[in-house]
């Protein structure tokens, strides 16, 4: 990416955060590159079978929007393409590798795979194979919150293709009629498998669908991920403060086809190379090293870090136990 | 002991569990300040406020969804379909997230909700509104499914309902809010998975559950006074099913006829019949009957509408034919 | 109603309709008044089962709309509350009387009874008991026009209840998309059962659902039957020849409780006596009088016609035969 | 004749049917550009023109209705689920509308649709996207019913129900899609209703339907081995089932197997086993078995669901255990 581009791309100025806040988003966007690059890896290997939805080039979106939470308190849940939220809430790599083997030391004991990482403690309420199932039940997690007198926030992910579905507005309206603390977040990645959005949408600003019920709505871009950070950041504050719901699209990009089986035939090679010179990591290294926040001892550092973290990772789930047939019979009622 | 209706019991079940625990809350459509399309929420409202007792839009899928995620985030909701043949709208929430997300997660999470609501046919309603659906509920693992058909039934067990951490489908009649029975004046539960023998019998074990109960011992009357004895045997639940009293039943009249009001085929009372026919194998002195409803939408002129349902007349019937009378 | 007020309400003016065209309007609305007047009567008298939902009080709308269409090529589809839909399309208020008694004469050979009315040669397309059920199908008709290169219309009826239902907002992306000539018509009453939909609703202008959509979207009021002609004009005109659709919510109020067995308590009797002073037929009679387009002689043939039909409906429906028992295995599969 | 797959028959039966009548179209996710999800509408946009191939939003619910009322209004549309795991999510539209519409009016309407799309377990998916929901349609009147399992079957049968004036629900299954078989080079159809027996035996019937009856016809070849001959019955349409050539089969065999890869309460399986138990009581030398998945929602790990369904193995110890071996 060219410096110029860079420049108008960013609208944030960067002095005012933090080096240590800096390298964390740093550290976490590479973090959930190459642990997506691996899970692709293994794939191929077929130590990972079924459907497996990569996030790579969508990393600004769930580490810069998890960056504005709290989740002692606050709550995220997304659909199946969910690594990278896991990750961002804190899961630990090998228990989300070793669920993607169908380890019983997965997060979920080898019974959800890619779709389904959940994590009680880290507030990580799933991974939901069923588009746009996940958002009433953000909603819910929400009602709780409001219901209890908590002082939590409820993060909801979804993709461009989920937005249509009824499950979205029946949702919005709930939220805004109990003004529940819960943001909806629309990661705008261009295409729900191989439509892209404008051939099954009737308008190309998703903000408009929250406003039509009067909730606080915004359209940001999704490549910087201080852009993504504050676009999140006021919409946090104020349905944590004021207890209402809120409306973001996030237009992001994903690299890789819509799972691992498609070829993503539908785009070009052009929109895709367009695509990656606006890349969340490049731009976040880009905008630290002009001001001399990084060096390229810091990145490798943090490269090093990640490899680290998912070959033991993978090493953790490859020894790790099968779960035993009887446990078909559990994890049912309780 | 009191004698109340089956709406009056459902309501002091609600209402004495609200009470017991600040998490149990109650949403659906109509359920505060019209006090329930069926008035099975009466009162609820003003004695525990707009917090506690929601109205909400209608929106089956919607508010469903959120009673889920309420529940796994630790709260005990039960949710109100106003009836059930609009719960169908909602039926990706309870097959996809509610009865899995305990086992897509490995364990962590609960999902501790109660969906009740009239299920079954009512009257004069025509096909869409008319429906028992009892099998989407019965056929899913990872729901518990209870049919009670008396007020007795209904408030003990739908205090178990909410007490339990699981999702249980709670299934109730229109017709059967007026029924009235007796019920204990002091605080009592039922535990959820056990058939009670509503009729001591011995030439015939009649097997059901929820509506029909009435006729079915209508039934067992009017074949008493022709000298047969029939047992009536009522599930009450469904999911976990009280296989053993039912075998046991079998076991001493050799005769078996299950009567559900659902369409037949596929129906939980076919299930049930085909258990009894392997089951009680070499204990069956006839096949097993079923009596259902006819595998025809529901229409709306009432004496078609009465054909297509089970009745004491085609229940004696099936229970002579076992007896080869 | 004063003159003042009446002046005030009516927007439209009179002069330029053709005194038959208002003729026509005014029978219309007082067959229907009568024909629910009569029904209630029946139920009261247990010749009618179950839930019926009476028109009363709503009468200018699907008389008003339905006056735009030309039904030889335009369709009708509604909710539950269809009697007057079902009139207007020119349905015989015999066979929907025969239908409500349940008898093998009605329209739908007494098995539909109050909520479904069809009638398939005056493209009446039901009645439907599910809310927000008739939506995606109207759609559908709309879709058949479109892929046939018809010139027709759709118009779909349903209620403020309906308006949130996930069906709704699913149709209302499709038939944008694929622009089809469909218009939703929501007839806010103001009341979904017992609820207001103030209650329920985060706007309270669901013009702007459509308008989130980019459909031609407006609210207009329901009373004067010309104001609710000349409101669904132009969108029919649109959506027949641009084949495009709209979304119109017609405010209005109905007279009687949700259906026979509730005695709406959840509203004052001032706010339904208000609504009463704004009654649709005096509202139309008055504005015609003004203009000396009708007397007193041809109201009272206008309302003797009514009577007589109605009388001679429930004279029809009393002496049709029941259905005989065998029925039941019919209508089912072709 | 010439060999091909399961996918490329249907997409055969949707191309002659598309040509032969201008009111077929097809529509779903991604039927168009992408070619299918698992690419059964190969090459029929490019063929047809996006009048009548439809690349729909993801709002199963909405486009299903919308395809009720294109069919209500004269067209015979195909409606694509991508699973049928979705389509839970448009079950009202199916319930409520396609299948009762003809009722509710009294005759008026008919509804020409089909529904098709990958039903049952396939690999690797967890409990969401693996589950066979079969009794959900076939426990409601007003639908017929189909689940052919050879490429054969599903071509002629296809064109069968694009042709009928019912709603038709076609069960196909991801993991059959690349199945292969013989296909006549002219054009045939297989009318609605008839069962297909896959094998000639003397021993046992093993009645199934779709996915299962791979392994079934696995399984009676390894008995076959131990000298044990099974009778293959393949429903392939469950609604309306064929009742006489199950019945006819068990009166020859005495003994009885139903496989069924759903869940076992109420399902379509279970139904069968109690329908042979009544209508075969005097035939029957044993009480008849269901070979069913386990009452579980399907894991991920590759062994456990596995182990969850039903297998050749299991089939085989079924078909003992009815001849008491
Ligand atoms: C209700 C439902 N319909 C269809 C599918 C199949 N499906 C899985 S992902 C997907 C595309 C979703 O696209 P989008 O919402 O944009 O999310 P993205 O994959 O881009 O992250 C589809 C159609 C599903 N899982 N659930
Ligand atoms: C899906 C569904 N949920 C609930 C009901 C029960 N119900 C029937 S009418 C109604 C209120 C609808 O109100 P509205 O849409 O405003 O129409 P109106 O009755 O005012 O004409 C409700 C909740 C139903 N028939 N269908
Ligand atoms: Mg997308
Ligand atoms: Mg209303």
């Amino acid at each position: 990416m060219s410096k110029t581009q860079t420049k108008d791309a960013s609208k944030i100025d960067i002095k005012k955060y933090d080096k240590s806040f800096l390298e964390k988003l740093l550290e976490q966007m590479i973090l959930v590159r190459r642990f997506e690059e691996k899970a692709g890896q293994m794939y191929g290997m077929k130590k990972i079978g079924g459907f497996c939805h990569l996030y790579i080039g969508q990393e600004a979106v769930s580490t810069g929007t998890i960056a504005a939470l709290d989740l002692k308190s606050d709550y995220v849940l997304t659909g199946y393409r969910d690594h990278g939220h896991a990750l961002n809430c804190g899961m630990d790599p090998k228990s989300l590798m070793a669920e993607l083997f169908g380890k019983v030391t997965g997060c979920s004991r080898g019974k959800g795979g890619s779709m389904h990482m959940f994590d009680a403690e880290k507030h990580m309420l799933g991974g939901n194979g069923i588009v746009g199932g996940q958002i009433p039940v953000a909603t819910g997690v929400a009602f709780k919150i409001k219901y209890l007198g908590e002082k939590g926030v409820v993060l909801c992910y979804f993709g461009d293709g989920a937005i249509h579905q009824g499950a979205f507005h029946e949702s919005l309206n709930l939220a805004k009629i109990w003004q529940l603390p819960v943001v909806y977040i629309c990661e705008n990645n261009m295409f729900g498998m191989g439509t892209h959005f404008e051939r099954v949408s009737s308008t190309s600003d998703f903000a408009a669908m929250g406003k039509s019920y009067n909730i606080q709505s915004k359209q940001i871009e999704g490549m910087d991920v201080l852009e993504v950070y504050e676009g999140i950041s006021d919409l946090v504050k104020s349905a944590r403060e004021k207890s209402e719901p809120a409306l973001l699209e996030i237009k992001t990009y994903r690299y890789k086809g819509h799972s691992m089986s498609d070829p993503a035939k539908y785009r070009t090679k052009e929109e895709l190379e367009a695509y990656k010179k606006k890349d969340p990591i490049l731009i976040l290294i880009h905008q630290m090293k002009e001001e001399a926040l990084i060096d390229d001892n810091k990145i490798e550092e943090l490269e090093n870090k990640a490899k680290l973290l998912c070959d033991e990772a993978v090493e953790y789930a490859e020894q790790s136990e099968e779960p035993p047939i009887g446990t078909i019979y559990e994890d049912i009622l309780v | 002991m009191s004698v109340i209706t089956y709406r009056e019991a459902l309501r002091q079940a609600i209402d004495e569990e609200m009470s017991r625990d600040e998490r149990v809350f109650l949403l659906g459509e109509e359920v505060g300040q019209y006090n329930g399309a069926y008035k099975v929420s009466m009162g609820l409202l003003e004695k525990y406020g707009e917090e506690r007792v929601k109205d909400t839009p209608i929106t089956e899928l919607g508010f469903t969804g959120l009673a889920v995620g309420a529940a796994m985030a630790g709260l005990r909701p039960i949710c109100e379909w106003m009836t059930f043949n609009f719960g169908i709208l909602a039926l990706d929430q309870v097959v996809n997230n509610a009865a899995k997300m305990r086992h897509m997660s490995g364990g962590q999470f609960n999902v501790p909700m109660v969906i009740r609501g009239p299920n079954g046919p009512a009257e004069f309603l025509s096909s869409q509104h008319s429906q028992s659906l009892t099998a989407y509920f019965t056929h899913v693992p990872g729901l518990k499914v209870i049919a009670p058909a008396t007020p007795y039934d209904a408030k003990g067990l739908l205090k178990s309902a909410i007490r339990d951490d699981n999702p249980v489908i709670f299934l109730e009649g229109e017709l059967m809010y007026a029924w009235k029975g007796e019920v204990p004046d002091q605080e009592y539960t039922i535990p959820i998975g056990e058939a009670d023998i509503k009729r001591k019998g011995r030439d015939v074990s009649i097997v059901t559950f929820s509506k029909p109960l009435k006729i079915v011992e209508e039934a067992a009357e009017e074949l008493a006074k022709e000298g047969i004895d029939a047992e009536v045997v009522d599930l009450r639940s469904l999911k976990p099913l009280d296989e053993k009293s039912i075998y046991s039943s079998v076991a001493k009249t050799n005769r078996c006829v299950v009567v559900d009001e659902s369409w037949p085929v596929n129906s939980f009372g076919s299930y049930v019949a085909w258990l009894v026919s392997k089951n009680c194998f070499d204990d069956l002195d006839a096949p097993v009957e079923l009596v259902s409803s006819e595998d025809v939408p529901m229409p709306y002129n009432h004496s078609l509408e009465l054909a297509v349902q089970p009745s004491v007349e085609k229940i004696m019937a099936a229970a002579k034919k076992v007896l080869y009378i």
